[in-house]
């Protein structure tokens, strides 16, 4: 199994890593016995995302595509980012190997529970 | 800098075994079993590999057959055996914590009508001498424990284990991959009637191991063919393996003690200063008696394949029992038979010190670890929250 | 002089897949199964040797899984099928004259219940077309018949098997370990479902072949272990034998055409000759498509070992046909299946050119083996009963 680069370089150097206080939308998704779970800290103004940040325990793959997710959604519409699917994580990342298609299901689930917290903190 | 800290998964091939392969991989070609000299050439070459390797473990050249593989071994050891003794029953032991070969093999006989008894072991990786007692029944027919575990390195009393085994007249297999060539012990140490080893652990070449079978074992062909080995592994002999095979055990002997003490130094220096440095860490199996050069790490709140690539970013290759960086992704079977919470068994890598390995290299290894670990568990959510409560 | 005439039976080397192997031999010697740089070496020289063998054979990577040995692969691809396809039935059909690891691994099946029905032969050592249709149950999973026979030669007309199992549905293995590397063709070709074969018969190492399974074939596991080769055959992938396979298969196809012209000029110049020179010879199935190289001469009224020796005195390495040089004491099931009498098979020394064989080599065998035959025969008293009568 090899990573490509563009995995590798977002693993290494991951963009957005941290916490937002008070975050407007805040998701955390995974399971810690399966080996990958993901928090994701939304700042957004006017229905656009203005700061986004996260952090994730798992595999090299999982933290890629946390990563470039989040660079993917950055100054987004919060409609537009909830429309970012897991493939697109895969396709901007040059690929994922087979095996591990299933963490780039994380980042999805991860933005789209910080989006549904965001909007339920909106209604209320 | 390069480190190779994998020496538990196979090692370099030495130059030594190199250089007596050389010959049989050129000159000599000839098939081992055919009667005119090119075979004669090859044959005897085959026959003193056979007996060097004989007198290293103290056994006959006679109890020795020769595999492709560890796996191999334990599959025609056990395989054969089982169905050999079909007659007198159908239930075998096997630990909760062997290899693959080992266990997927116990596994498929469930399938095939045997029965399977799976030992448990401890916290320490250690089989439960009392359970093993209880689980013999009338029809058990083998109990299969490994030396050396490959993740923990955890060693099995198998002096004990082999008495109980004598006692009951049960067969007893050990897949002994981890130990021969490590460790100076001969199989008749420990009433052993089958015993599997493979040469790339010892600094031999891959593509060939073999199976001690005590004489007199009755064994069933698991690989049928002509009549190569006894008709037990049959297949034109792939001598130039077998010679470094021959040699390697013979290096490994040679300095074993002196080896096995480097080894054991390094690990223990290694543990200690990273045990200094890092929090929040377990050194599995430290308790008990231990291949000396392995240490097995568990990283609290993290997951093993993202230590692993960034290790390997730093030109250190080690291995990790996390279900992210196994084909099937599953967490170690073995740190779960444990009892290590699957969260913990993510975050477990295991550093495998070898021959060849310096104190340069480790002291590298010590500097470059904690600023990885502290950078991942910055990105852990798990470490976040262990830190925020 | 020395002159090696057994390339049947095993091959030299090539200086280039020596070469190719040293690498991996010495510098890299990563697990290609692990994660870090030292493995990713490894496997990725493993990915492209099986890509270079799927090219050469025109079928895909993935179709290819290593073995240790043609043996392994022929077990591993029969008891695969039989077993993964159980409950369509529990028939198989095989030629009488397969190689051992073949043969007695349907010996094997017909003792844990499957039913075999071994093809008869003609004279010239090719299965009957008919027989076969005719042998055909509603039960039958599995036809398995060599492509060429390793003793005679003989090719069998694969392409007919292929499309009678074809139109039944049913399963068709091919042991190619004979012409693989010396004929030009993809399993493709015959509509062949598994295919065997094994480098040290085309100047690749000992110790590694390889089995052809045709995208989408059932397949159980027959020795476990591990994930590797799709984990029908666990164990350390022996990277440094199967890069040295892919080169020299490479090297083979390279000249394919020429090197078989070579050995047939060859072949039939030596049997020109000695038909010349010696009385009371049969040179085996010679009015039918063989193997360029083999030439299956059966001196009567001699016994085979007697020659082979006398030969291997003068430095020429032949095989025999006789029981006296098998393990078994029994004469060739091949030269039997093929209704030549018992006495007469001891009789037989099978000649294998091959690609480093030369005229004069030729010359020399041609000139030592008349005397030969005549002293032996002088002892011998059928010999001279014949000569009286
Ligand atoms: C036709 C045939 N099949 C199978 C084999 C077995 O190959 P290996 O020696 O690689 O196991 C041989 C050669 O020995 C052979 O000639
Ligand atoms: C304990 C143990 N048994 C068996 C094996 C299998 O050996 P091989 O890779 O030679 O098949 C290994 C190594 O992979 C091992 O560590
Ligand atoms: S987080 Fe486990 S495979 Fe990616
Ligand atoms: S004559 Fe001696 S074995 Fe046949």
């Amino acid at each position: 199994m090899q990573y490509s680069e563009k995995v590798m370089d977002h693993f290494m150097n991951p963009r957005n890593v941290g916490v937002i206080e008070n975050p407007d939308g805040y998701g955390k998704i995974g399971n810690a016995s399966c080996g990958d779970m993901m928090e994701i800290f939304l700042r957004i103004e006017d229905d656009i995302i203005k700061d986004v940040k996260f952090r994730t325990f798992g595999c090299a793959s999982a933290i890629a595509t946390s990563s470039i997710s989040t660079e993917m959604i950055l100054g987004k519409k919060v409609s537009e980012a909830l429309e970012v699917t897991n493939k697109a994580v895969a396709e901007a990342l040059d690929g994922l190997p087979p095996q591990k298609m299933h963490c780039s299901v994380l980042a999805e689930d991860a933005i789209k529970a910080a989006i549904e917290d965001y909007l339920k903190k909106k209604n209320n | 800098m390069k480190v190779y800290l994998d020496n538990n998964a196979t090692t370099k091939l030495c130059k030594e075994a190199f250089e007596a392969m050389v010959p049989y991989l050129t000159e000599y070609y000839g098939n081992s079993h055919s009667m005119h000299r090119f075979g004669q050439e090859t044959g005897k070459a085959l026959r003193e590999a056979r007996e060097t390797i004989a007198n290293l473990l103290k056994i006959e050249a006679d109890e020795l057959i020769f595999t492709a593989s560890g796996t191999e071994a334990n599959n025609i050891g056990i395989r054969g055996v089982v169905r050999a003794f079909e007659r007198r029953g159908k239930h075998i032991i096997v630990s909760e914590i062997e290899h693959p070969s080992v266990r997927n093999t116990a596994k498929d006989l469930e399938k095939l009508g045997y029965e399977v008894t799976f030992l448990k072991v401890d916290k320490n990786g250690l089989v439960d001498l009392e359970q093993l007692k209880k689980s013999i029944r009338k029809d058990t027919v083998l109990i299969s424990v490994m030396h050396a575990n490959n993740e923990v390195g955890t060693i099995q009393p198998l002096k004990e284990i082999g008495q109980i085994a004598k006692g009951h007249r049960i067969l007893f297999h050990v897949d002994a991959v981890q130990t021969v060539g490590k460790l100076k012990f001969s199989p008749k140490d420990y009433n052993i009637d089958l015993m599997s080893f493979s040469a790339h652990k010892f600094y031999g070449p891959k593509g060939v191991g073999a199976l001690y079978i005590k004489k007199g074992t009755r064994m069933a062909k698991f690989i049928t063919g002509g009549g190569q080995e006894k008709g037990l592994r049959p297949g034109t002999s792939n001598v130039a393996a077998i010679v470094g095979m021959a040699k390697a055990l013979e290096v490994a002997f040679k300095n074993i003690k002196e080896e096995y003490k480097k080894e054991k130094e390094l690990r223990d220096y290694f543990e200690e200063k990273i045990i200094e440095k890092i929090p929040e860490i377990v050194i599995n199996s430290k308790e008990v008696d231990r291949l000396p050069g392995t240490s097995s790490v568990t990283f609290k709140y993290l997951e093993g394949e993202s230590i692993l690539l960034s290790l390997d970013f730093k030109g250190i290759a080690v291995s990790s029992g996390s279900a992210c960086s196994s084909e099937d992704l599953h967490a170690s079977h073995v740190l779960l038979g444990m009892g290590i919470e699957e969260e913990f068994a993510h975050g477990t890598i295991r550093f495998s010190i070898g021959r060849y390995n310096t104190k340069e290299e480790i002291d590298y290894v010590i500097n470059e670890l904690p600023p990885i670990i502290e950078r991942l568990r910055m990105m852990s959510p798990l470490w976040n929250e262990f830190k925020n409560n």
